[in-house]
């Protein structure tokens, strides 16, 4: 062939592209929801998760039950995840988005409006998550999971005489001689976050002050932590690398309970507040199995799936139908009142805050030097 | 007897002329082109185009869900990039990446020369060994690294023990510069290795005839000859250490913002993908002009 | 019975380039050939077109009256020996030597056997394992010749064959390429810079530059009779003394001096005379043996070289050497002396450009 | 080389510098992987916690159908991306040493990009590419297309053919053109030429180059991510999502089954390389 019929073949293909990529991106494809029955199978399932935040055996087992055979994939972050869902194509049904990143990816119009008649088991969402502010009428999303972000401490190194507040991270006078043992999560919303609310504000706040002063307070005290982490917050404090941790409540949980002696370890929500999150199942808006989805939601909102999920990762379940049959020593942890040392009403979601959202990712840079 | 017998009479023998000449010429040259072309079409597709297209985003404009419009076309992302905050991580990654590339060929020069030094077989199956710790894979290796470097780690214990008293390894720069170098030393010593041993020895041995002491005869006859292994030694530790990003998280704890952490934060956290297209767009550029200059003085060998 | 290779107006253009200018050359059978000239002159280029290994522009190229100028190396009846022999390194000297035959779908024992035989042919037998890395640049070059030849090309062409080993080897090789050459019957065609190496080995030497043919024939009559000033100048040593024909026999030197040369050119035509050093001979000023032509110069230089002396003599206008054989008792005169040079009129060769 | 020593043999401090510099940059290499292979049998959740020999992760290794499934879906790409990098690199790295062609300039610019890019950049790139490729296909051609193992395959061919070229390449430059015309002139065809004189010439950097794609392959986290779909978790990805879960040792299990494996490759291919030139036929 010619090699002019080949850069003109090209040249063609690459311009439908861009045009494909103009259009594309401003369709809303999401307006309809699935016309499914209760336990309507169209496929095998494909599930795009939190690495390790569902058993293999539960997938098995409704494979098994409905005689199809599953996929299961993994990512780390909702921002790895959402470009691939929304961008199209994916080939997802089942996605677990967090609160802030569903309402995102509702305005992107990436996932599917939920079908409740096809998710009868939905009744046993528990009442404290109606209304969620990311997805008002839960046209979407379904809670997951949910657990908070707080401080764990190795008493048997700091002692249990400590206030539990933002402070024991933030302030040199509770916790200099604890310098280079201290972690903050390598975060921005988290650690702004946590910075905010113990200068008292709110952690979406999008007042460029409020934010320059928690810019501050977190420079000031980069000097004095062994690192910012998410990954490893929980192996680090019971490794010795540090002694006061920020991280997130089911990690510190499962973590303790590998170690020797769980009871030197506590876990906690400042008194200032943290955060609240909360996972959500969620239909990819372009997904080739929408009714296997919705089957499958609801055979998660099963109590005994319910359960099993939740023992199986440690997490606190949205599932009301499912706390009678979570394991002993589990509710220990996950239900103690300690936990929140401000009570329920002082934690609060990270809101997707738009535009700002730029704002705090170069606050944090600049913050880390 | 001949092997070949020559044309048959039936054969069609073309005759000698300007045009049959240019139409072999021709057709070596198709051949040329068509065994490019594959791969040609292959990275135009897949590369070129996509390229562009990212290109085409970094004009674009971050909306408020974190999503890019095609639309509103601007140049507020390229502006971003002199702002103080970049400029200082793209001084602080550069003098990052140009220590790294030091410290490689400090310790990966006299390494390839051993190596090309050996005999033949005893050279072969040192260059697998040194290829075989990166057959796991690099987060892996980067996370055993962190073990040992960690504070009741090895290193930390031998230090005491030797009485040098306790020192704190992790989560320093000095940690981030030793993944780096862990990382990236291979790079530098093959292209080193095969600069060196195609050295004719015998040209060192010449300037020791005349006169040079050893270190006159690395300097003047061996250090120029293996230039190109330098150079494309260089390139190639120098350009992965810029975009590194595993490592700094997980060695220096995060605590430096480098280049390639902040793109990727771009992508992944801000959700402000103009911004990290045209960022990586300058960098690949620049780093094209820095190749290009040594494709220009003569290098040839990446 | 055609001749074994024949060029006619052969040309070949790289782009503006012209590295062969329209050469007509015929090669006979069995003829030890020889294509000489500095490096260049479009000798390599022509080789390679008998090769295959480029093809022409123009002109006709036949090997034994087949035309052969479009056929790719594969096709031709002809092999090479190449500079630097290019040996597969990775093969051993008995794989090597094979691979041609491999190649032409002889059987694969077929081909060894005749492999050993063109091994043992060439004095190797018992390296058949060895890898070319593991030998001597001289057996390396037994290799390429027995890698060549065991084809049983009809035509053996060989690039600068000798190039690459030292004085001593270089002889011994040529007396062998020699014997082979005889011992096969076919032609060698081989290109080389060294003239003195063409004059010994060659039967017809055919001289190039610049892209053209300039002579072609015997070495002796090369030596004796160049046609001009470059062959001349490029065969052996000569003074070229310029001058001006003035007639059919004689030719009025550049300070005027009138000397006998036969020449067909026109009166007036810029010509040089060339006299070879060894032809020349050193006389005590003004004794001239009859019938020869003298000028007179001043002894500048003597240089010793065992068999002979070469003197460099001051003339008015130019300076030039003159070969003295070595003789017992033979008178040598120092430098600062007057001195004539004379020599007999058939000695000379007169030359355009 | 000649093995007879000559005067720039190094010797005294320069040679003793040389040795103890060889081996303290193999300790460098070795001293992670050593610790890796330790900790793999630790009895402890925690690595870098040694708790006791075990096998236990080497028997969640083979019983867990994420890991096994990953590991067969990244060996899988990892063999398909390896074999058309390593015969497209070589057909373009012979065509860029040995032959002259319109837009060779260009495309020899082109080969070095994608060794020069950030990782992410790529990644975003190819997302965006294949998102928008496959939608041009379905409504265009009406070929549906998925994401997953097909996408992430074409994006590590993407990334290793100029790695692979760019190494066949220096190899070609090392290697006289003159082999191939002797080749050539003895009667052999052009595909035979390559076959019995070029190729096995260059096989090293074939190989090398290979090896480089397997590994590049077998390493990449960043772009896999962004152009994956259902069934493309490779065995790094799903490493990147168990450390974030925490590092155990399964992690540490996993690679030294890799290790091993990939060194049980290389000595078989060394043994076949050595029995097959001792046998001494071509």
């Amino acid at each position: 062939m010619n090699t002019k019929h080949w850069l003109r073949l090209l040249a063609g293909l690459f311009t439908l592209t861009l045009l494909a990529a103009a259009c594309g991106s401003d369709d809303d494809e999401s307006s309809g929801g699935a016309d499914c029955e209760v336990g309507e199978i169209d496929g095998d399932l494909a599930m795009y998760n939190w690495a390790e935040y569902i058993d293999e055996e539960q997938l098995q087992e409704f494979a098994d039950e409905y005689g199809i055979s599953y996929s299961l994939d993994s990512y780390d972050s909702n921002e790895a995840m959402q470009p691939i869902v929304s961008e199209g194509g994916s080939g997802f049904d089942v996605i677990v988005p967090s609160d802030y990143m569903v309402s995102v990816m509702i305005s992107a119009g990436s996932l599917m409006l939920l079908n409740y008649d096809a998710i009868p088991n939905s009744s046993n969402l528990s009442d404290d998550f109606s209304n969620l502010y990311f997805d008002p009428e839960g046209g979407y999303s379904l809670p997951y999971q949910w657990g908070t972000t707080g401080i764990a401490v190795n008493t048997a190194v700091v002692g249990t005489d400590f206030p539990r507040s933002w402070g024991i991270i933030f302030d040199p006078a509770i916790s200099g001689q604890f310098d280079g043992q201290i972690q903050l999560l390598n975060d921005p919303r988290e650690t702004m976050g946590a910075a905010l609310k113990y200068l008292g504000y709110s952690m979406n706040t999008t007042s460029e002050d409020e934010l320059a002063e928690a810019t501050e307070l977190v420079a000031a005290t980069a000097g004095r932590l062994a690192a910012f982490n998410t990954d490893s917050a929980d192996e680090f404090l019971t490794s010795g690398e540090t002694v006061i941790a920020h991280g997130y409540s089911g990690d510190m949980f499962v973590q303790f309970l590998e170690t020797d002696n769980p009871g030197d370890y506590v876990y906690f929500v400042p008194e200032e507040g943290g955060t609240r999150w909360i996972d959500n199942f969620a239909i990819a808006h372009d997904a080739p199995h929408p009714c296997t989805a919705h089957t499958f939601i609801n055979w998660m909102y099963g109590a005994d799936q319910g359960a099993a999920l939740t023992n199986w990762n440690y997490y606190n379940t949205p599932n009301a139908a499912a706390v009678a049959g979570l394991d002993e020593d589990l509710l220990d942890f996950v239900n103690d009142p300690a936990v929140l040392a401000g009570g329920v009403d002082s934690l609060e979601a990270l809101e997707d805050t738009g535009d700002f959202e730029v704002n705090y990712s170069d606050a944090f840079v600049e913050a880390k030097g | 007897m001949t092997a070949v017998e020559a044309p048959e009479a039936d054969e069609e023998v073309l005759e000698v002329t300007p045009e049959f000449e240019a139409a072999a010429e021709r057709q070596e040259r198709r051949r040329g082109f068509l065994l490019a072309l594959p791969e040609f079409g292959y990275l135009t597709l897949f590369f070129a185009v996509p390229l562009v297209i990212v290109v085409v985003y970094s004009f674009a404009t971050r909306n408020r869900f974190g999503g890019t419009d095609l639309s509103g076309w601007n140049v507020d992302s390229y502006v971003k990039l002199a702002e103080p905050l970049v400029r200082e991580i793209f001084f602080r990654s550069v003098w990052l990446a140009a220590l790294t590339t030091v410290i490689c060929l400090v310790i990966g020069y006299p390494f390839a020369y051993y190596l090309a030094t050996r005999s033949l077989r005893v050279r072969n199956v040192m260059l697998v060994f040194v290829m075989i710790p990166f057959w796991t894979n690099f987060l892996v290796r980067n996370y055993a690294w962190r073990v040992i470097l960690g504070n009741d780690g090895p290193l930390t214990k031998t230090t005491e023990f030797v009485g040098l008293g306790e020192h704190e390894y992790l989560f320093t720069q000095t940690a981030v510069v030793l993944g780096l170098v862990y990382g990236f030393l291979p790079f530098m010593i093959l292209p080193l290795y095969a600069a060196i041993e195609r050295i004719d020895r015998r040209l060192l041995e010449a300037s020791r005839d005349l006169y040079a002491n050893g270190f006159q005869s690395f300097r003047h006859v061996l250090l120029p000859l293996s230039m190109p292994g330098v150079i494309a030694g260089s390139i190639l530790c120098f350009i992965p250490s810029l975009g590194a990003y595993v490592t700094p998280e997980i060695l220096g704890g995060a605590k430096t913002t480098l280049l390639g952490s902040y793109i990727v934060t771009q992508f992944l956290t801000a959700r402000n993908w103009p911004f990290g297209a045209a960022m990586s767009f300058v960098l690949m550029a620049i780093m094209l002009a820095a190749t290009v200059v040594y494709f220009r003085k003569g290098g040839r060998t990446l | 019975m055609s001749a074994a290779v024949e060029l006619t107006a052969i040309t070949k253009r790289f782009g503006d380039v012209v590295a062969v200018d329209a050469i007509d050359l015929v090669i006979e059978d069995g003829e030890f050939f020889a294509l000489l000239g500095p490096s260049g002159c479009g000798k390599t280029t022509t080789l390679r077109m008998i090769a295959g290994l480029d093809f022409p522009t123009e002109g006709s190229l036949k090997i034994f009256g087949d035309e052969v100028g479009t056929l790719p190396p594969n096709k031709r009846p002809v092999n090479t020996v190449f500079q630097n022999y290019a040996l597969f390194p990775h093969m051993n000297v008995l794989d090597n030597v094979a691979f041609g035959l491999k190649m032409s779908s002889v059987g694969k024992a077929e081909a060894r056997a005749a492999a050993r035989e063109m091994i043992t042919t060439v004095q190797l037998a018992g390296l058949e394992a060895r890898r070319p890395t593991q030998m001597s640049g001289g057996q390396q070059q037994r290799v390429a010749l027995a890698r060549a030849l065991v084809n049983r090309p009809k035509v053996l062409l060989l690039d600068e064959p000798l190039g690459a080993l030292d004085l001593k080897l270089r002889q011994e090789m040529q007396g062998e390429l020699k014997r082979l050459q005889e011992e096969l019957g076919i032609s060698f065609v081989f290109v080389t810079h060294d003239q003195e190496e063409a004059l010994t080995m060659s039967d017809r030497i055919a001289v190039m530059n610049e892209g053209r043919l300039l002579q072609v024939a015997t070495p002796e009559e090369i030596y004796e009779k160049p046609v001009n000033r470059f062959v001349a100048n490029f065969i052996g040593q000569t003074n070229l003394l310029e001058g001006t024909v003035e007639n059919h026999d004689t030719v009025c030197l550049a300070n005027g001096a009138r000397v006998a040369a036969p020449s067909e050119h026109a009166t007036g035509t810029a010509v040089a005379v060339s006299l070879r050093p060894e032809r020349a001979h050193i006389r005590d000023r003004g004794d001239i043996p009859p019938g020869e032509t003298s000028v007179d110069g001043i002894v500048e230089r003597i240089t010793y070289l065992g068999n002979a002396r070469v003197y460099d003599i001051r003339l008015d206008w130019m300076t030039m050497e003159v070969r003295e054989e070595n003789r017992p008792g033979m008178q040598v005169c120092e430098p600062g002396t007057d001195v004539s040079i004379s020599w007999d009129p058939s000695a000379i060769s007169v030359v355009t450009d | 080389m000649s093995k007879q020593t000559s005067a720039v043999e190094p010797h005294g401090w320069t040679k003793f510098f040389l040795h103890t510099n060889g081996w303290l940059v193999y300790f460098f290499f070795y001293a992670p992987i050593l610790l890796l292979v330790v900790f793999s049998f630790s009895d402890s959740r925690n690595v870098g916690t040694w708790g006791g020999w075990t096998l236990e992760w080497y028997a969640e290794f083979a019983e867990s159908r994420n890991a096994r499934s990953a590991l067969s879906t990244s060996l899988q790409i990892a063999l398909v991306s390896t074999v058309v990098s390593v015969v497209l690199g070589t057909m373009s790295a012979l065509a860029l040493e040995r032959f002259e062609f319109r837009g060779k300039q260009v495309f020899d610019a082109l080969l070095y990009l994608p060794i020069i890019i950030p990782d992410v950049t790529m990644a975003v790139m190819l997302l965006l590419f294949f998102s928008q490729f496959f939608e041009l296909l379905g409504t265009v051609f009406g070929i549906e297309l998925a994401k997953g193992v097909g996408s992430i395959t074409l994006s590590h061919i993407a990334f290793s053919i100029s790695f692979v070229s760019v190494v066949v390449r220096a190899r070609l430059a090392g290697m006289d053109s003159k082999m191939e015309e002797a080749a050539l002139d003895l009667y052999a065809t052009r595909w035979q030429a390559f076959r019995y004189v070029t190729m096995p010439q260059i096989l090293p950097g074939i190989a090398g180059g290979g090896l480089l794609a397997m590994t590049l392959s077998l390493d990449d986290v960043v772009i896999t991510q962004f152009v994956t779909g259902p069934g493309g978790t490779t065995l790094p990805v799903y490493v990147f999502g168990l450390i974030r879960k925490g590092v155990t040792p399964l992690i540490n299990a996993i690679s030294v089954v890799m290790l091993v494996a990939s060194m049980l490759l290389v000595v078989l291919s060394l043994l076949l390389e050595r029995s097959r030139s001792g046998s001494g036929t071509a």
